[in-house]
């Protein structure tokens, strides 16, 4: 039984450490703020800038100098400091931010990401993802593991415009867990009920099986 | 020497022409100069540069620049929010430079600090490393990138002393202390200006040397996207 | 997760070692670690590279270190305080780099940056230019200076919470932001820890991502030249 | 009668103009801080992070954490910003700064400055000199006409090390006030029974005299 999008931002809460500072990407990302293990300590950083970035304002109390990336109304926490965008990404691009957790629309074998542009429909421009891929100590992308159309998004070599190359640490997809390793791709973990061949029949990079993968 | 006019149309004076580089601070529509973007739109000007994250949204912000067909050029990181914008730049009659987000900021501060170029790995193997410069530091590719000025900045603070001073509030800070620094001349528009000394010297964003003319603005501050959570209980 | 530390000799356990380099704050010796200078010292540490503004006085700040010759080398704009650095110095026992000052604070930052290279006019035609880069942009000369990173940072500040977010007071801000932003593992020595949220979120210097330890000092706070005027009648 | 160094400070004093920001150098500029005609706004910079530079503090009020770029202990006014130094030299570097007033060992007649080291004595470092004169807009220089020795200090080309090239817009000594122009050195000003062949006498570089030039 492939993962539910829950079930995505439940398994990607799990790259989350104690004491790490953390980027959230627009979509699936930011529902895993909601599944982040009690007992560590994370920060949340905006990259809009905030670091401390606080869950939804109650009704009436939004603010309009208090937004995220995505501008959504959003609320400051105790620890919460706020800084210039200049400021901001020279803490993405300085390797400051220790997970970055992104969504995309392909990635490669090697860690190639394109997430921001589709030719021949409006290009809407890549926002912050460019230095978020280049600067983030770790980059973890949650996608579905097929497009609508039933494609593959794990491809050998991305077909659209790329957003980073060779940037991507790990894949969660509602099949599975890949690892970008220097040998390649390497499943690491499958959904409950989620075979290998089935991740075969709908993946086209090659990868590798984790050794003691449960199958 | 004042700097303090009555409104963005007298601070504005003399300042405009067509086919000027107009840097447009704000995130969204966070933090937004309101008031000089209606006085440039009430003056005519045109064939405009604009450099700015976004460009608002249809009929607000930037918005009201493009529905009236006076800006040539965009230089952005993300236009998503604009059906006008899309419009435009289809029909060919809108010019369009992205820039990733964090490039762009580290472009304005490095155009407000005297450094013509800078090297990123932001970008490197993408579109937007084609035609720049690559060079490679301890083993890894990075390109150049430019410093970026402008003829006029017009950004939007919280707090002001005459002097020029200024105090962001929260995410509404983003590009507006370094857009201050690049323009040849700088407008603020702010919601409050105090007195002299009242401001805490070590917490201000702007120092008054980045800001030429400086008004008490009038701020709709229009939220983009309003979410909320319920109360438990 | 804690960052707090009983002391600076605490903080530094298991961080330093022979040859390594080490950015300390301070000008002159306003806004100087104190405390981390004075461990380093008892710690034994040697060959330091030391990046800092000055190299402190005979007898106090960096001096001590001079003093018993644990530094290798400095990376400096300016070191005239010290008669032990001149001696040191023509004996041939100390490595020495000048640095234009802006051009040092600026390397700082944009080692903490990501930034590995950019371009400035300071110094051109002059034998800080030698050997470097020259590129023209817009008819002008600039030359290539580089990132700087280090080892450690050790910085220090005037108030942090829990969290390492800091504020620095007056003019002893000077090149400890960049410097807290610069270092792999970072130590801010503060005068005072308040409880998280009693700073002011829009006026902290310097957010808590770039403070890996932070400790209480005590600080002797030595002026260097104390200069005065009479108060009339 | 060559100006002495008040003088010197006083006619320093008259290249400020009402909203202007400016960096005085150490010694003799300093004292210009003290001619300042009270009729305009003036603000100083200290290149160690401050904007609005106010007076030496009252006996017993002196403050560690409050010095100018000369170490000294100095005061705030009601205007004063405070920020890092690598904002301060981005301010400076990015000609932010109207004026700076300078000492100098010695001035070419193209308007190079050498104000930093003198070979076999003891390297003391540039500090801030070398970002000023590449900065700041208008850079004037304020300097005896010749050294201690006699020796003149206005030179064809300086024999010392360079703190810049072609940076110098003015230079103001005990005998006189020199532009440097396009054309080269020009005589703008005499100090008070000091003559053009007094000037000639003690100056290598070539100059000409301005127009109107009282002699």
């Amino acid at each position: 039984m492939a993962w539910t999008r829950e079930d995505m931002a439940r398994r990607a809460a799990q790259e989350m450490e104690d004491g790490f500072y953390v980027n959230l990407g627009i979509g699936i990302p930011t529902l895993v703020a909601n599944f982040i293990d009690e007992s560590i300590d994370v920060t949340l950083q905006s990259e809009n800038g905030m670091l401390g970035m606080g869950p939804f304002p109650y009704e009436g109390e939004e603010d309009p100098d208090l937004i995220n990336a995505g501008k959504q109304t959003i609320t400051e926490l105790r620890r919460t400091s706020y800084f210039s965008s200049a400021d901001s990404f020279a803490m993405i691009r300085g390797g400051h931010i220790d997970l970055s957790i992104l969504g995309a629309m392909e990635v490669s074998g090697t860690g190639d990401i394109a997430n921001w542009m589709i030719p021949g429909k409006m290009v809407k421009g890549m926002g912050g993802a460019m230095d978020l891929v280049a600067g983030v100590k770790r980059v973890v992308v949650i996608m579905d593991h097929t497009s609508k159309a039933g494609d593959p998004k794990l491809l050998k070599t991305c077909s659209l415009p790329l957003t980073g190359t060779g940037v991507v640490d790990r894949i969660i997809t509602n099949l599975g867990v890949f690892d970008v390793t220097d040998d390649g791709l390497v499943l690491v973990e499958l959904a409950p009920e989620v075979t290998v061949d089935d991740v075969k029949a709908s993946t086209e990079a090659k990868f590798a099986l984790a050794e003691g993968l449960a199958v | 020497m004042g700097k303090l006019y009555t409104d963005a149309v007298a601070a504005l004076d003399g300042v405009l022409f067509d086919g000027m580089t107009i840097m447009a601070g704000g995130f969204g529509l966070c933090g937004i100069p309101e008031n000089a973007i209606q006085a440039i739109l009430d003056s005519g000007v045109k064939d405009l540069t604009i450099i700015s994250n976004n460009c608002g949204v249809d009929g607000f912000g930037l918005g009201k620049l493009l529905d009236a067909k006076r800006i040539r050029k965009m230089v952005s990181s993300y236009v998503g929010e604009n059906k006008e914008f899309e419009r435009q730049f289809l029909a060919g009659e809108l010019e369009l430079e992205f820039n990733p987000q964090g490039t762009l900021a580290e472009r304005i501060r490095a155009g407000g600090a005297g450094i013509p170029g800078f090297y990123v790995k932001t970008g490197v193997g993408t579109v937007i490393a084609e035609g720049k410069d690559h060079r490679d530091f301890d083993g890894e590719t990075y390109i150049m990138e430019t410093g970026l000025t402008a003829d006029l900045s017009i950004v939007k603070a919280w707090k002001a002393d005459p002097q020029g001073n200024l105090i962001y509030r929260k995410t509404a800070r983003n590009f507006n202390p370094m857009m201050a620094s690049a323009g040849k001349v700088t407008l603020a528009e702010v919601e409050d200006i105090v007195e002299l000394g009242e401001l805490d010297a070590d917490a201000i964003h702007t120092p008054g040397i980045f800001v030429q003319r400086l008004i008490k603005g009038e701020f709709e501050k229009r939220i983009e996207q309003r979410t909320t959570r319920t109360k438990e209980g």
